[in-house]
């Protein structure tokens, strides 16, 4: 099974080589690798519907607890073979659909390896692993998003999307990794048998909030849900595929696979319940707003997964079923339509639905994919979509009034949707399009009939999917349930429901236009709201990293070094007393002779008189006595090696100053005196501090000093008598080595420097 | 004579601080560099009466080095005065 | 085995000092230096083979013994460190030989870039505090002097910042050693780690401890002290800028995890936080930085700020874990960095620009070029399954191991920024049409070696993250290291120098 | 001495930091000499002072005591050949930024970072 | 606008200090003085040769460029202690040797060439920074 | 003990001749008065000092030295002597109220720097 | 110049001899052995070595006088309150010709007090002065003419 889904990402990457040798039917080249794939899955179907899971691992980190651990149980298995039978359909469709498009050979490697990631989040038992693919889908569909990257709209909507599902993925970072810190192993499966510990923890609560954002951005929750339709700047098949059957449905995926983990408690039933229900209501209000095909389809997919959020909320064993059946009949659907919508694009030229109609001559087959396809999704019998809804029904009646009200509103909603989106663009008289329309060749209608032809299959015998859909229930339920699926159950109250919905439907869509103007005052809360917000928190991003920028990284050196020495003074200073000891420090004015008072002043005097110099000449002259007097300071207490240095390099150093600032403008008087003051005080808050710590370090020894081995062994084992030489050339010849390669760098950088001028010569 | 050479670094402390003096008023950059290159003599008799107070003889070292340097740092800052003035022409 | 320490210093010095001999045949500097490099990387991969399998090397310099002499220690962070430094230095001497302009060849620039490695490799080796700030001075002025190599107006405003903020974290560090020495009376960092532990007056411990925090960090390049970095990294050649934000501030990081690990420990809650809060600053403001750029490798210098604090966050958790996952990201963010530094010189080669509002069309035009970039962006950014992933989870984990939720948040929401703003550049260099106006130029000779050097970064970016167990066992050795210097102390005390 | 001259050290560093927060990029060079001097007088003066025994071992014995510490003499040795040379290069940078900009006045270097 | 007595002075000096700065790095080991102090002492008098006469007089002393003295001397400086390499000791380990030369007993060492290495660095450098910055402004004389 | 006086002499003599130079460059009037007061005695004074130090230390390696330093400074005073006197005409600076003649001003118009 | 060496190598021997290297007896060395090498200076071969050494000693007394003369008069300018001087650039006409001639000759002038050498002419026809007490100044240029340039002349030809 590693092989399974890994595979997918080798023929990723071998994808654009790949292309040159099919050209012409790589769409139908590609599909056979997902077609293989789903024969394989089928081929487990058995042993996972007799309540087997196949499980394989390959340990990958182990030190993090990072293992490549696939476990294949009802659910996953549903997924997987959702992922792959639509991606057989959507992989020949694409190869027709984006014909002659320049970047198709990395449609393929993007769209396998999105196809590969998707397959890794529902087979992966492990949550790190989980998450890598979680990641990798969202990227890829980034990149999917973004296919048509000539246009800014494709790019802005990719960022959008990556961002959105980029943030709650980072969350769910954090959520999977507190939950495994909590419950002590990463492995889906073994948290779930034991879950008491992550419940009963505190920090349940923060585990639960990150795991959800991750889950709800990811499957467009409200109000994380704009990114979704922005989405819809894809090519069509990667919106069917992402946004049908795949990538939006991961969030759902989790929701499920970890409720045996964290679901169950109050403020799961809450808080996913709610947001289901409000997501679900909302935007298929929204949808009834839009007039592209493709937009209307995205909010009719966003309230379906709303939907299938709130029956995961409710949790228990009827909301369970309803939300398998619920899933893979929107599965069916809502792939099928989305390749109506892009063959009704490819042929026409547009998507809009005020300019479709009478379609169903010119393009019957897809008409009969079309028709089926939204008569599932409006939930009229005998369709797939049918048996969806009567479960779905059941599950909220069984919860409670909110819920069911709710329910009934969006299916009334979704009806009209459906009516607007799969018959309408057939119905009614001709209109003139940008293309003239006819039925698109065989790859780009295989998949609505396909999928139509199983959402009746399915609806006139629910019995087929039935073993699957319980697998996967028990796998959410984390016990063996048996679900029997029937389309007529018999007159009862659900079907009063029912027929109350399509009632309803019906007069939303007579009523449309009435009722949008109606209800036209909610739409800029739920509509305009948070994709406003998302632009205006990219405004703020951009304007507080450009405004902190230009703050921080001014340009103006000295307010550099202002910082740098105020942040040095106050932190040395604050540090100094809070756990500093002062009384440490011994004074000793006494033994002071006459020489060092007028060395050591000189000194002082010299460095003050640098600094007040009013030419460069004088400055430097200025310096020059301090650095002599330094020498002198040396020559003073037993270094006459150093001092000779000292005197030397001082000497070049004043030449070298004289040499190099020859022809510098006199010294400007640039600064305001409050500039002046400010600084004084940076320098003398800095300097008193070295002041206190020269007084600190001499009067303080912890242990004796090192040195006394260089006196001991200088003649004997270095051979010198100059005990610092011996230091500078053999003891610690190292550093010396580095200080005459330091030199030598110098003196090469100099002569570089001056020599080699690539600029546009000399400025002044 | 080490109390002597003691006293004596006294004495040419205090000459040091007269010839600081100089340094620091000028007026003029040659005054400056008399002062400079006086006080760096001095330091050279420093060295000398340290090498006597401390009975140390490799100050004497240090010395020639000061006066080596004196001179070059005279000389420099000489020929730059110089060629200042003819640059200003 | 005691020359196998040396030579990553003494190697590149001694290339260098032979390519300054041949200073005029450009042809032999060359040569010599991508024999020497090739070498290096062969010599720090034994070393660090030799660490893993038997445990921290140490060697005494003149075969004085320790505290006395100079001491050279290898440990598994040092080890990592100069392994990471033998593969980026081969690549970008690569990369330089299809990219480095004629003037600045014969000028100096292969000298310099050997010198610049001598004084990395020897900032990561030693074990004495003074000859650190020694390497330090080393690389400090080959790298003024390759900034400033050419002498254009960008490179020297650039390079007075960087060097006078650099120059002023030497004085600083120097005074810090001074008083040091002073006060334990001794550079040896083993001997010193033991006598810091035992000294008299912890306050003053803590006060030299922020003296040196600050010192470094100014050479690492944290919050408020990193103005040099942006300021300065988008001014010199491709291939210098690559190696100065992938590998040069690192040394800094280095640094100050060496000595916040071996020698200040006396008072963790206070310096350790402060790190921690620091780390997290520097990584929101570096990311905010980068936000606002619209210049390729601006752009990056202020991600590498960012990377800093994500460093320095793991090293103010200070856990073993952290440790780890601080030394497998900052050898992540080397490869990583270098590399999108060097894909900057592609896009500059082929467009002549480095203004992302000029770029366009990389992607339909060099659909390769496009595909190392994502390896390294995507790497950075901290996308799975590649190097940053790892590099990020762990300190996440390790962040949240110990409930600093608020900064584990910074640090997460940093990557996104981090993310976002990788793909500003890809929508806006690869992904958006080539703005009228914007000219093409044939990328030439040259190409070869600059693509070479980029797939082998790339290709790393995923090896890290594919083996990133078998790493990571090597990071989790570092990390145990860092965090107990028992082993450390007693390698350096206890060896005797030959062999 | 020691207080005396931690007192210097402190204006030495005091000005140094003064000196480099001005506009003109000559001041900024002498201050990074001002805090050249501080240090190698700090590392002097911190590790103790020993009058005048300078710490060489005298003909005919094979070792000394009471010497001044010969280590923090063989560190400012280095510190210092190390600065001469940094400082050196540092000159050159500013004459030629000088040249090439056409001003001393750092205010005017900052394209680099807006 | 040269100086006769100071270009006379600097002849005489350039000889007298080649000689002190040779003495001072050949007793360095055992009295003050040693590599830096020379080498900075025959800078210091090629310096003052440069600016008695100039950069180009000053040059004619060079053996070779300036750039390949510091080269030569930072390789003599890395070669010394590459020798104990040989004998299985730590790098930079000091060998001693005694060589007898007209009947002179010279212990030598490699510590010696070690500060021969730094000698040289420390000439050229001064040489090579003196000479750029010196051209630079005799260029404009 | 006869050298001892001798060596004490020679000390007291030349810091005396320093200290005269100190003096003098802070009272004299110009710059070329303070000059001939301040490089001339400070040279002597070098002498005798290092005589003394001469005189003190018996050894030869001290009487070499003591010979060079006096070379040395016998030979570089008067030079420097010169070129700052040569440097401070040629900028104009300017003369003593009390100065006779100036037989040099031909040669070359002072030039006035900024000091 | 052989002489000297054999001076210098006498002067050594002798304090090899006496045991005792001090300045005092090296110098004492030296004279023994200028006296041995004058008695017996027909064997060597003919220098003027004895004759340039008396010049030389001569000329260094000279200097030596004037030297100690000059700074008591300036240290009495120095120590007093008021100033007596008259100072001035003077040019002095030179016969000497070779640089060493001239540079010792402006050093010389240089070393004595109130007076210092400010430059040479470019055709080094003139050596300026500046004199302390210019009460005349062909006086000074006579003295100078007589005194310095004459001995150092003699030492150097
Ligand atoms: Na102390
Ligand atoms: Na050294």
């Amino acid at each position: 099974m590693i092989y399974a889904v890994l595979s997918g990402f080798v023929l990723a990457l071998l994808a654009p080589a790949l292309y040159r040798l099919s050209a012409r039917w790589s769409g139908v080249v590609f599909s056979v690798f997902p077609a293989i794939l789903a024969l394989y899955f089928l081929s487990h179907m058995e042993a996972v519907v007799g309540g087997e899971a196949v499980r394989v691992a390959w340990p990958w980190m182990p030190a993090m607890g990072l293992e490549l651990s696939f476990n294949l149980d009802g659910l996953g298995l549903l997924f997987a073979l959702a992922i792959t039978v639509v991606g057989t359909l959507i992989i020949t469709y694409a190869g027709s659909y984006l014909h002659g498009h320049p970047s198709l050979p990395r449609f393929y490697l993007f769209i396998l390896m999105f196809m590969a990631s998707m397959l890794g989040v529902v087979l992966s038992d492990n949550l790190i692993a989980l998450f890598i693919f979680w990641e990798l889908t969202s990227v890829t569909s980034y990149f999917l998003i973004g296919f048509e990257h000539d246009k800014d709209t494709a790019r802005a909507a990719a960022l959008q999307a990556l961002l959105v599902t980029g943030t709650g993925g980072l969350a769910l970072m954090a959520g999977v990794l507190l939950m495994g810190q909590i419950g002590g192993s990463f492995e889906i499966s073994a948290l779930a048998a034991d879950n008491a510990a992550l419940q009963g923890h505190r920090l349940y609560p923060l585990v639960l909030a990150l795991v959800l954002a991750g889950a709800f951005t990811k499957s467009a929750q409200v109000p994380f849900h704009f990114w979704l339709p922005s989405a819809m700047e894809a090519p069509t098949p990667v919106s069917a595929y992402l946004h049908s059957a795949t990538m939006v449905k991961a969030g759902v995926y989790l929701l499920a696979r970890l409720s045996p983990v964290l679901g169950g408690s109050d403020i799961w039933l809450y808080v996913v319940t709610g947001f289901g229900a409000a997501t679900m209501l909302a935007s298929a209000y929204q949808a009834l707003y839009q007039t592209d095909l493709k937009k209307i389809l995205a909010y009719s997919t966003v309230s379906v997964l709303g939907t299938l959020t709130m029956l995961i909320g409710l949790g228990d064993k009827l909301a369970i079923k309803a939300a398998m059946v619920f899933l893979m009949a929107h599965v069916l659907y809502k792939a099928a339509l989305f390749l109506v919508a892009g063959s009704i694009d490819h042929e026409t030229g547009t998507r809009d639905i005020r300019n479709l109609g009478g379609l169903r001559k010119t393009m019957p087959i897809i008409c009969a994919g079309a028709a089926v396809g939204a008569l599932s999704m409006a939930g009229l019998p005998p369709f797939f979509g049918f048996v969806g809804k009567e479960a779905l029904y059941e599950a909220v009646t069984h919860g409670n009034l909110p819920v069911t009200v709710i329910a009934v509103l969006t299916s009334m909603l979704l009806f009209a949707v459906a009516w607007l989106a799969g018959i309408r663009p057939f119905s009614g008289a001709e209109t003139h399009t940008p293309k003239h329309a006819h039925d698109p060749p065989w790859t780009m209608w295989l998949g609505p009939v396909f999928l139509g032809c199983l959402s009746v299959l399915f609806g006139f015998m629910p019995v087929l999917p039935e073993k699957l859909l319980s697998a996967a229930a028990s796998s959410v339920l984390a016990k063996e349930v048996h679900m029997h699926l029937a389309l007529w159950h018999g007159f009862n109250a659900l079907l009063v429901l029912s027929l109350v919905t399509f009632a309803l439907g019906v007069l939303v869509y007579w009523q449309l236009e009435t009722i949008k103007r109606v209800t036209a005052f909610a739409l800029p809360a739920v509509h305009r709201g948070p994709s406003h917000w998302y632009a205006l928190w990219l405004r703020f991003l951009n304007w507080s990293a450009v405004g902190q920028t230009r703050v921080l990284q001014n340009g103006y050196l000295r307010l550099y070094l202002a910082t740098i020495m105020t942040v040095t003074a106050v932190l040395a200073w604050y540090t100094f007393l809070t756990y500093g000891d002062v009384t440490v420090v011994a004074m000793d004015w006494g033994d002071i002779g006459v020489h060092e008072w007028v060395v050591g002043l000189v000194a002082l005097v010299g460095a003050i008189a640098t600094v007040r110099a009013q030419t460069f000449l004088r400055a430097v002259m200025a310096l020059g006595v301090v650095g002599y007097s330094v020498a002198l300071i040396f020559v003073l207490y037993g270094a006459p090696d150093l001092a000779m240095t000292q005197f030397l390099i001082e000497t070049l150093s004043l030449i070298l100053f004289v040499f190099v600032f020859y022809y510098m403008p006199p010294f400007k008087r640039f600064s305001r005196r409050v500039v002046i003051v400010r600084h004084a005080v940076i320098g003398t808050a800095v300097g008193a501090f070295f002041t206190l710590l020269v007084l600190v370090a001499t009067s303080v020894q912890w242990h004796p000093t090192i040195s006394t081995y260089f006196s001991e062994n200088s003649y004997l084992m270095g051979q010198g008598r100059n005990i610092v030489n011996v230091i500078l050339v053999d003891f610690r010849g190292f550093d010396t080595l580095g200080e005459i390669t330091v030199l030598a760098v110098a003196g090469i950088g100099v002569y570089s420097l001056i020599r080699l001028r690539l600029g546009k010569g000399r400025g002044s | 004579m080490t109390t002597l050479a003691f006293v004596l670094l006294g004495v040419l402390s205090l000459g040091i601080v007269l010839a600081f003096v100089r340094l620091l008023r000028g007026p003029n950059i040659p005054d400056r560099l008399v002062a400079l290159d006086l006080l760096t003599t001095v330091g050279v008799g420093i060295a000398a009466l340290y090498s006597i107070a401390f009975d140390e003889p490799v100050y004497l070292d240090v010395a020639i080095v000061l006066a080596l340097v004196a001179f070059l740092g005279t000389v420099t800052f000489s020929r730059y005065i110089e060629k200042w003035a003819h640059h200003g022409d | 085995m005691n020359s196998l320490i040396v030579l990553p210093i003494l190697l590149p010095l001694l290339v260098g000092a032979a390519c300054v001999v041949a200073w005029r045949y450009v042809a032999a500097q060359r040569i010599l230096t991508l024999a020497g490099s090739i070498v290096y990387l062969a010599v720090s991969v034994v070393l660090l083979e030799r660490v893993a399998s038997e445990g921290i090397q140490a060697v005494q310099k003149g075969d004085w013994i320790a505290p006395f002499g100079i001491t050279l220690v290898a440990d598994m962070f040092s080890a990592a460190m100069v392994a990471t430094t033998g593969v980026v230095t081969l690549v970008i001497v690569v990369y330089s030989l299809g990219s480095m302009d004629r003037p600045r060849e014969a000028w100096g620039y292969y000298p310099l870039f050997n010198i610049l490695i001598m004084g990395v490799s020897g900032a990561f080796l030693t074990g004495d505090i003074f000859n650190l700030f020694v390497w330090f001075e080393v690389l400090l002025i080959s790298s003024f002097v390759l900034l400033a190599l050419g002498g254009e107006r960008a490179q020297l405003e650039g390079a007075i910042k960087y060097v006078t903020l650099n120059l002023v974290a030497s004085a600083f560090f120097l005074a810090a050693v001074g008083i040091l020495y002073a006060m334990a009376g001794s550079l040896n960092m083993a001997d010193l780690s033991q006598r810091l532990g035992s000294a008299a007056d912890p306050g003053l411990v803590t006060t030299l401890a922020v003296l040196f925090l600050v010192a470094f960090g100014i050479k690492g390049a944290i919050f408020p002290l990193f103005f040099w970095l942006p300021a300065s990294y988008h001014t010199p050649p491709v291939a210098v800028s690559a190696i100065f934000g992938g590998l040069l501030t690192k040394v800094g990081v280095y640094a100050l995890i060496r000595v916040f690990t071996l020698l200040f420990l006396n008072n963790v809650d206070y310096t350790h936080t402060i790190i921690l809060w620091v780390g997290a600053i520097t990584m929101v403001t570096g990311v905010l930085g980068a936000v606002a750029q619209y210049e390729f490798r601006r752009l990056l210098s202020f991600h590498i700020v960012s990377q800093i604090g994500y460093m320095v966050m793991g090293l103010g958790f200070f856990t073993p874990l952290a440790m780890a996952g601080t030394v497998f990201f900052i050898v992540h963010n080397i490869f990583v960095k270098t590399n999108l530094f060097l894909v900057s010189g592609v896009s500059h080669r082929i467009h002549g620009t480095y203004d992302l509002k000029k770029l366009g069309g990389l992607y339909r035009a060099h659909p390769w070029v496009g595909m190392l970039f994502l390896l390294s962006a995507l790497s950075l950014a901290g996308v799975p399954p590649l190097s940053g992933f790892f590099g990020k989870l762990v300190l996440v984990k390790a962040g949240l191991g110990i409930e600093q939720f608020v900064v584990v948040a910074a640090a997460l929401g940093v990557s996104l920024l981090t993310l976002f703003s990788m793909t500003k550049i890809w929508a806006e260099a690869f992904w958006k049409p080539l703005p009228e106006g914007t000219e093409t130029h044939a990328p030439g000779a040259g190409m070869g070696p600059m693509l070479g050097g980029i797939v082998t970064l790339a290709v790393l970016a995923v090896v890290m993250g594919v083996a990133a167990g078998p790493l990571f066992v090597l990071a989790q050795q570092a990390g145990e290291q860092l965090t107990n210097p028992a082993p450390y102390i007693e390698a350096v005390l206890r060896v005797r120098g030959g062999s | 001495m020691e207080a005396l001259l931690a007192i210097v050290i402190g204006v030495l560093y005091a000005s140094g930091v003064y000196m480099l927060m001005r506009r003109s990029i000559v001041k900024l060079i002498i201050g990074l000499a001002l805090l050249a001097h501080g240090a190698s007088l700090l590392v002097f003066t911190a590790a103790g002072l020993t009058r005048a025994v300078p710490p060489v071992i005298p003909y005919g014995e094979k070792a000394v005591t009471g010497v001044a510490d010969p280590l923090p003499q063989a560190l400012i040795l280095t510190a210092i050949v190390i600065s001469f040379g940094v400082q050196a290069f540092a000159m050159v940078l500013a004459y030629r930024a000088y040249q090439t900009v056409g001003t001393d006045d750092l205010d005017d270097m900052k394209a680099t970072d807006t | 606008m040269n100086s006769l007595i100071l270009r006379t002075a600097s002849r005489f000096l350039l000889i007298l200090l080649f000689q002190f700065s040779i003495f001072l790095l050949l007793r360095g080991h055992n009295d003050p003085g040693g590599g830096f102090v020379g080498g900075l002492v025959l800078a210091a008098a090629l310096t003052l040769y440069a600016i008695a006469y100039d950069v180009r007089s000053m040059r004619r002393f060079l053996p070779c460029r300036a750039q390949t003295i510091i080269a030569w001397g930072l390789l003599a400086a890395a070669v010394s202690g590459v020798f104990s390499m040989f004998k299985g000791q730590p790098f930079m380990t000091g060998q001693w040797t005694h060589v007898y030369i007209f009947g002179v007993d010279l212990h030598l060492g490699t510590p010696l060439l070690f500060d021969i290495g730094v000698y040289l660095t420390v000439v050229g450098v001064v040489l090579i920074v003196i000479i750029s910055l010196a051209e630079e402004v005799e260029e404009d004389d | 003990m006869v050298t001892d006086i001798i060596c004490a002499a020679f000390m007291i003599i030349g810091t005396a001749f320093m200290f005269l130079g100190c003096v003098g460059i802070l009272r004299m009037p110009d710059l070329l008065t303070r000059m001939q007061t301040a490089t001339k005695p400070p040279t002597l004074g070098v002498f005798c000092l290092m005589v003394s130090a001469a005189l003190y230390f018996p050894e030869i390696g001290v009487t070499i030295r003591v010979l060079a330093i006096t070379l040395f400074v016998f030979l570089t005073a008067p030079v420097a002597a010169h070129m700052i006197g040569r440097a401070g005409y040629q900028v104009g600076v300017k003369f003593w109220k009390g100065t006779v003649m100036d037989e040099l001003k031909d040669k070359y118009r002072g030039t006035s720097i900024d000091s | 110049m052989t002489v000297l060496l054999w001076n210098i190598m006498l002067a050594l021997s002798w304090a090899a001899l006496t045991e005792e290297v001090s300045a005092l007896n090296l110098a004492v060395g030296f004279v023994i052995g200028f006296v041995i090498l004058y008695a017996v200076r027909r064997l060597l071969r003919p220098s003027r070595y004895f004759e340039k050494l008396w010049q030389g000693v001569r000329l260094g007394a000279l200097f030596a006088w004037e030297l100690l003369l000059a700074n008591l008069r300036i240290a009495y300018e120095v120590v007093t309150p008021s100033h007596s001087m008259k100072p001035g650039v003077v040019a002095i006409p030179l016969d000497a010709e070779t640089d060493a001639e001239i540079t010792l000759l402006a050093n010389l002038i240089t070393l004595t007090p109130g007076t210092l050498s400010l430059d040479v002419s470019d055709d080094r026809r003139v050596l300026y002065i500046h004199a302390m007490y210019v009460d005349d100044a062909e006086e000074l240029r006579r003295s100078i003419k007589d005194g310095f340039e004459k001995r150092v002349m003699e030492l150097l030809r």
